[in-house]
């Protein structure tokens, strides 16, 4: 019995995920970690040097087909390597990736699969899985069938601390590329910078009328540039030509559901409220205590955010400096 | 081209307080009303967009009650063909193998050339149902397609990443592709649309017009099974941070951590 | 063959009835020519100039109130109303109420004194100046005015409203040195049996600020840049309140706004029809306007541009070579930004929306049934079309009205120029001599 | 290609008589964005008369910028309905569903929720905690309806006028009830939007709700309210807008108004309330009533107010406009006027001047009032709960 985790990188850089499937597959207690590395012929070197610790033995697979990446090549290997070894759970991130693979996979071995678990535990020799569903509203605890290979993708972050680092034996594997998938990988892109689109990030620092005047949007700018945020706002700031129309959020602007939301200066107009409430974490700074906005932020902070976002900033650049 | 579209009809629950039931397996959704799975809104226009585009038939299935009919009248109000809704006793409380299942057996044998799907949805949010009804299929499939284009007789796929990346993979038809919502922009579906849908026919399968026995559907042919329902841990209700501006800083920086996945 | 035969009444003394009764009278017939207001002349008296020939308008009209006031067979009588008439044999027996003038016009002098003694001098909004300028409440309505007597405002006349004028009684009467002021006067009914009527009540302007009917949005009466095309015409007059001057709100102005259609083929202001003589009239206002007025912006807004007449076409453009500025598009609304006022309308040939600053707004008003028209034809059967204006009894010929010789002339019967009001006067005269003779003659036969 | 038709094919030029146009361009001349927005109602009836591609009208943009004040029908000389045909082409878009997803979502939320705002039927009510609001829902009947209507409602700003409203109602013992959560969007700007099935579907429900609780009167928060159920519904029975009904509480002497609210203000005159339902004096004979308001009124007022271009959907577009905002020119104005507080009575210009005030930075020196909030601070007892002016 064994636990597979599916190593996830993009244009021959390791995803950071990694570490914490690693971990995951360790704290499921369902068996050894086996990190499986699917690459391209000459990248998998480089992946397994930076592989972090957790696993008790790294699985490499490269050829032609593993280039780039193809989620029914990555099925079709997986499911070569599970019937040949029977792993009792095939872990990957529930990622662009591990949406992609993962199902394919399980339907390739008709295997029970589960996604974006925030948490996974094996009892009684199959797999429970805690969901987040109803947009967060409730949990969900789904227990799988049992059965030989059971494939499950995991919601990134909030794992226990990886295994001690130890030296894994590195196990390369032959594989075939069945032919006649029907799919194949042509290219990276990415999207060209210009035109923004906050509808798309993950995380917005919006400011309000409150931050004053234009010269103040920098001090949010600052923040979001420390954050790897985007700079977004309330109707008013647009009316006043602080920032562009692309960068509202309102009943009349952009609808937003990003991960965090921080609301800077923002007192919480309904109009603007209705279009970002569905965020994963409001975070808001506003000076007046009975702010409407702290109606629907998470985390509210009472203050004059010229001191708070400053302070902010140099927080983040601390974490990020040792991050 | 002959175009399939899979959709799904899922409560409203953004502003709905939900129950859970006594026994803990199911939810009460309270007042939150249905609507077509926000995903699926994306998948049902590109379809039309495709149908638009290239000529052909297109058929809407939906795996649900009767009381779902109105994301069936939606596609029907935007120019689908034909719509299909599979419902039977066996069928609740069952998960994404089954409902793949099942709409691989409605779908039968028609030769469609494109298969669209959400790419998940709002509800559950498994994002299973797409790519499992491919490999039932057994044709290739892409997810979380954020551009769609045919190309010497494949589909090119650009499939939305992380991060700003995007990958690009072609597809040989027949193919099935699930929809990240951002593709297109959706149509708004009038109610004189919706009104004039009605008069068109839904055809109505059960199990044995599809050819399965409930062992293969429901929670039995699901292998996945909700044990219980429960509130988040976390509390939704707001928490103010207090301490000076430094104290305060390094607690926000935690929240981002946690709940953004930055830094 | 009875007395009355050969008389006729003529209904309204403006430049149409005017015509009527003098061309009646130079025929022999006894011509009793009753006027409402205090003078004869009608609107015509109140216009500067006439177009096309932008001839001086008292030049053309006071040869025939004074030969109308000396005429031996012409009785005039003012602040005169038809209040009866009942068809008889011989045509109407009509009865007319004769309200008093509380000046007797046969002593007055017309000196003036009266006016410059009344306590209310300078207070008394003016009404044939149409209130631009201020007077007495025993006032003369313009120098020329016949008959030439002053008369008493019984609306604003502190003795008559209120029963005394201060302590010491009326100043007027003491300052009267011919002892004309009658305050003790009352009015008189008399009753005659006429041949023929000619109904020649004539036109009211359009009011934008009636409470129905009005443009509120135009801001007349709210602003007092805001002026009539009719106001205009007296500030333009060197007998009007400024003596000729163009200035307006004690300035003068430089940008002149004139918009054209103001309560004329307009159903929300209740006329569909086209008033006939604002295009012209507004042409001549923008004319005197860049004459009066070195270098000032002179702008017509206007919808369509109607010159039939003889001459019209190319008075239009003398107005227009002479740098009056014609743009295309009925204004919608009138405002106040700081000092100027704007006018927004669309400039239809742009296709933009545009706001015109000016300082002087003239609105060309329209021309409605004088009121009263409503019973003048109840009491003398005459039909009325859906615009208010009387009609003939033959759509085909024009004068014929009502029974028992009735004939229409001038702007009773829907807005007329000058040159037609005087033409319809005469074909109403004409009209009505040939029902006199036919009626004599049958008379005779029977 | 065939010339502009309505949704059931009548040619609209016929439909409206458009041919009757004068061209005159007093529509457009009036039209309140039309110094900013390219939308020209006379040209586009033109168009309709004209053009023998009536698609080609109906991928324009520009007729989302209408605000549906009515003022282009209003002034029409020929009494055609501009802002009809304008409205028309916007049902065209709907039915071909290319809308803007900010008004989409207005929609959709009207659809599934009974409010364009996106909240829960549920907390409807919310804004009346506290408040002795009766309501059919809990048995309290009556034949006079209050509609509260979904901007009053739910929108944390509007919702002090609500809850003004109800005190006032209270302080003079008005006898009323309200639909509670059960009561759903009138519809008015679901009709301006061109959304007229919904509009169909809400006023059924409207009515059945009414004739089912044999109400003889209405009195609505919101002048939009008002011109949905006296004009778009065509109720039989009177429609009032709560001004209305305060000022003739104030002339029964049923409304003691003692506190001093000693205020210069300035009356903004919502079309909807003023041009579209011909009130004027009402709320000027409330402010009269307040002891120590004292009334300056706009240059641009009652027939010639100035569009806060809050009504027709606006709410929910952002319009194509560029320039400052009407609602900007209007809390400058009223700044120039030297007052110290713009009112109005109608809760789209409530949060259009609100958000005004804001941008031309007059936050500390002008106050946006509702009039029923300003009549209810005058009453003789504590002022309403926490202050929830405070907006973004």
């Amino acid at each position: 019995m064994s636990v597979w985790t599916v190593v996830e990188h993009r244009a021959g850089a390791m995803r950071d995920v990694t570490a914490d499937l690693l971990a995951r597959a360790g704290g499921l207690d369902a068996g050894p970690v086996t990190a499986v590395v699917l690459a391209g012929p000459g990248e998998a070197d480089g992946l397994v040097s930076g592989l972090p610790p957790g696993a008790h033995r790294v699985a490499v697979a490269e050829h032609p087909d593993l280039a780039g990446f193809n989620g029914a090549a990555w099925a079709a290997v997986l499911a070569a390597l599970a019937r040949r070894e029977v792993p009792a759970v095939i872990l990957g991130a529930h990622s662009a990736a591990g949406a992609d693979w993962a199902p394919a996979l399980a339907a390739l071995l008709d295997a029970p699969v589960v996604t974006d678990a925030v948490d996974l535990a094996w009892e009684d020799g199959a797999l429970t899985a805690q969901r987040s569903v109803y947009g967060g509203k409730l949990h969900a605890r789904v227990r799988l069938a049992p059965a030989s290979t059971t494939v499950a993708t995991v919601r990134p972050g909030g794992a226990d601390a990886p295994l001690p680092a130890g030296t894994a034996a590195v196990d390369r594997v032959e594989v075939q590329v069945p032919s006649g998938l029907g799919k194949r990988f042509v290219e990276w892109v990415q999207e060209a910078a210009g035109s923004v689109d906050i509808a798309q990030a993950d995380v917005l620092v919006s400011v309000g009328r409150g931050i004053g005047d234009a010269e103040s949007v920098e001090v949010a700018e600052a923040l979001a540039e420390a954050l790897g945020a985007t700079v977004s706002c309330s109707r008013p700031v647009v009316d006043l030509g602080w920032l562009p129309k692309e960068r509202q959020v309102g009943v009349s602007g952009k609808t937003v559901k990003p991960k965090v939301y921080l609301a800077l200066g923002i007192s919480g107009a309904f109009q603007h409220v209705t279009a970002m409430k569905d965020a994963g974490c409001i975070i808001a700074v506003n000076k007046d205590p009975k702010a409407p906005i702290f109606r629907t932020a998470h985390y509210g902070i009472v203050g004059d955010l010229f001191k708070v976002v400053p302070a902010l900033i140099k927080a983040v650049r601390e974490a990020r400096g040792t991050a | 081209m002959n175009l399939a579209v899979f959709v799904k009809q899922v409560p409203d629950t953004a502003e709905a307080d939900l129950v859970v039931a006594a026994d803990g397996r199911s939810v009460r959704t309270g007042d939150a009303p249905l609507q077509l799975n926000e995903w699926d809104r994306f998948a049902l226009e590109e379809a039309v967009l495709w149908k638009e585009r290239t000529g052909g038939a297109l058929t809407a299935f939906l795996v649900g009650p009767e009381e779902h009919e109105d994301a069936l009248r939606r596609c029907l109000a935007v120019g689908a063909d034909r719509a299909v809704r599979v419902w039977d006793p066996a069928l609740p409380g069952q998960g994404p193998c089954a409902v793949a299942r099942v709409l691989r057996a409605a779908v039968g044998d028609e030769p469609y050339d494109l298969f669209l799907c959400g790419a998940q949805a709002a509800d559950d949010g498994f994002g299973l149902v797409g790519p499992l009804l491919a490999g039932e299929l057994g044709i290739p499939s892409a997810t979380l397609v954020n551009r769609l284009e045919l190309q010497d007789g494949r589909v090119r796929c650009t499939r939305e990443l992380e991060a700003g990346w995007g990958e690009v993979v072609d597809l040989d038809l027949p193919a099935l592709v699930t929809i990240q919502t951002g593709i297109n922009e959706p149509r708004y579906v009038s109610i004189l649309g919706i009104r004039k849908a009605r008069k068109k026919p839904i055809d109505l399968l059960g199990l044995g017009d599809v050819g399965l026995d409930d062992r293969r559907v429901g929670e039995a042919g699901s292998r996945l099974r909700v044990e219980a329902f429960a509130p988040p841990p976390a509390g939704r209700e707001a928490e103010f941070l207090e301490g000076p501006p430094d104290a305060v800083a390094r607690q926000v920086v935690d929240l981002l951590r946690e709940k953004g996945g930055v830094l | 063959m009875e007395d009355n035969a050969y008389t006729a009444l003529v209904v309204g003394a403006g430049i149409a009835g005017i015509q009527s009764a003098l061309d009646l009278a130079d025929a022999g017939v006894r011509v009793v020519l009753v006027e409402r207001g205090d003078c004869v002349g009608g609107n015509m008296a109140r216009l500067d100039k006439t177009f096309p020939t932008l001839d001086c308008s008292s030049c053309t009209l006071t040869p025939r109130t004074s030969e109308v006031a000396r005429h031996p067979h012409v009785r005039l009588l003012t602040r005169t109303d038809l209040v009866a008439a009942d068809p008889v044999p011989e045509g109407h027996r009509v009865r007319l109420r004769v309200r008093p003038r509380y000046v007797d016009p046969d002593a007055c002098v017309s000196c003036g004194r009266c006016a410059e003694a009344c306590r209310l001098a300078g207070r008394v909004p003016r009404t044939f100046d149409l209130g631009l300028g201020r007077g007495s409440a025993v006032d003369l309505p313009f120098p020329q005015a016949v008959p030439s007597a002053y008369a008493v405002d019984p609306d604003r006349c502190l003795h008559l409203t209120r029963g005394r004028c201060g302590r010491d009684g009326p100043r007027c009467v003491a300052a009267c040195e011919v002892g004309a002021i009658r305050l003790d006067e009352r009015p008189r009914e008399e009753t005659l049996t006429v041949g023929a009527v000619v109904v020649a009540t004539g036109y009211d302007p359009y009011r934008p600020d009636h409470p129905d009917t009005g443009r509120p949005e135009l801001g007349y009466g709210q602003y007092p840049e805001v002026i009539t095309n009719l106001q205009f015409e007296r500030l333009a007059s060197a007998s009007g309140p400024t003596g000729g001057q163009l200035r307006i709100a004690g300035r003068v102005p430089h940008r002149v706004a004139i918009l054209q259609c103001v309560g004329s083929r307009d159903r929300t202001t209740g006329a569909s029809y086209c008033s006939r003589v604002c295009c012209m009239a507004s042409a001549k206002h923008a004319l005197l306007a860049r004459e009066r007025l070195p270098g000032a912006r002179v702008t017509v807004l206007y919808m369509d541009l109607r010159c039939f007449g003889r001459g019209y076409e190319e008075f239009l453009e003398r107005a227009q070579r002479a740098g009056a500025v014609f743009r295309r598009g009925n204004p919608s609304e009138v405002y106040r930004r700081g000092d100027d006022l704007v006018v927004r309308f669309e400039d239809t040939l742009l296709g933009e929306a545009s706001e015109l600053p000016a300082d002087l707004v003239v609105l060309a008003a329209g021309l409605r049934p004088a009121a009263g028209t409503a019973a003048v034809a109840r009491l003398l059967g005459i039909g009325r079309g859906p615009d208010g204006f009387l009609a003939p009894a033959d759509p085909r010929d024009p004068a014929p009205a009502g029974p028992g010789g009735v004939f229409l002339a001038g702007a009773c019967a829907g807005p007329v120029d000058v040159p037609d009001a005087v033409a319809s006067g005469s074909a109403a005269a004409a009209a009505a001599l040939g029902h006199l003779v036919a009626s004599a003659g049958r008379e005779a036969a029977g | 290609m065939a010339r502009l038709a309505d949704i059931d094919g009548n040619p609209v030029a016929e439909r409206y008589e458009l041919t009757a146009c004068l061209q005159c361009g007093r529509c457009t001349g009036g039209c309140p964005v039309g110094l900013r927005s390219p939308l020209n109602s006379r040209r586009l009836l033109y168009e309709a008369v004209v053009r023998e591609d009536g698609d080609a009208l109906v991928a324009r943009d520009e007729v989302w910028d209408c605000t549906a004040c009515r003022t282009c029908s209003d002034r029409c000389p020929r009494e055609l309905d501009p802002a009809a045909v304008i409205r028309e082409i916007r049902t065209l878009k709907i039915e071909g569903g290319r809308i803007p997803t900010t008004a989409m979502d207005a929609l959709e939320s009207t659809l599934k929720h009974g409010n364009p705002w996106g909240r829960s039927r549920r907390r409807r009510t919310q804004w009346a905690e506290g408040l002795p609001v009766p309501s059919v829902e809990d048995g309290q009947e009556s034949d006079r309806l209050w509609f509260v209507g979904c901007t009053p409602a739910y929108d944390p700003r509007c919702q002090a006028m609500a809850r003004a409203l109800a005190r006032l109602f209270h302080a003079a013992g008005y006898a009323y009830t309200t639909l509670g959560t059960e009561e759903v969007c009138c519809g008015s700007e679901v009709l301006r939007l061109g959304e007229l099935g919904l509009f169909e579907e809400l006023l059924e429900t409207n009515r059945e709700a009414l004739q089912g609780l044999e109400i003889r009167e209405v009195v609505t928060t919101s002048p939009h309210c008002l011109t949905a159920f006296r004009t778009d519904y065509g109720l039989e029975i009177p429609v009032r807008h709560a001004s209305q009904a305060v000022a003739d509480l104030l002339d029964a002497g049923r409304l003691p108004l003692v506190r001093q609210a000693p205020l210069r203000v300035a009356f903004h005159d919502p079309c909807y309330l003023g041009r579209q339902s011909g009130v004027y004096d009402a709320p000027r004979r409330v402010l009269a009533a307040v002891p120590g308001v004292e009334l300056v009124e706009f240059d641009r007022c009652r027939e010639r107010s100035l569009c806060c271009e809050g009504g027709g959907g606006r709410m929910w577009l952002e319009g194509l406009g560029e320039g400052e905002r009407n609602a900007q020119r209007r809390v400058r104005d009223a700044a120039d006027l030297g007052v110290d507080a713009v009112v109005t009575a109608c809760p789209f210009c409530l949060l259009t001047l609100e958000d005004a005030r804001k941008t031309t930075g007059l936050e500390d020196t002008l106050e946006i009032v509702d009039l029923a909030e300003l009549a209810a601070r005058a009453l003789d007892d504590p002022a309403d709960g926490p202050g929830e002016e405070e907006r973004s």
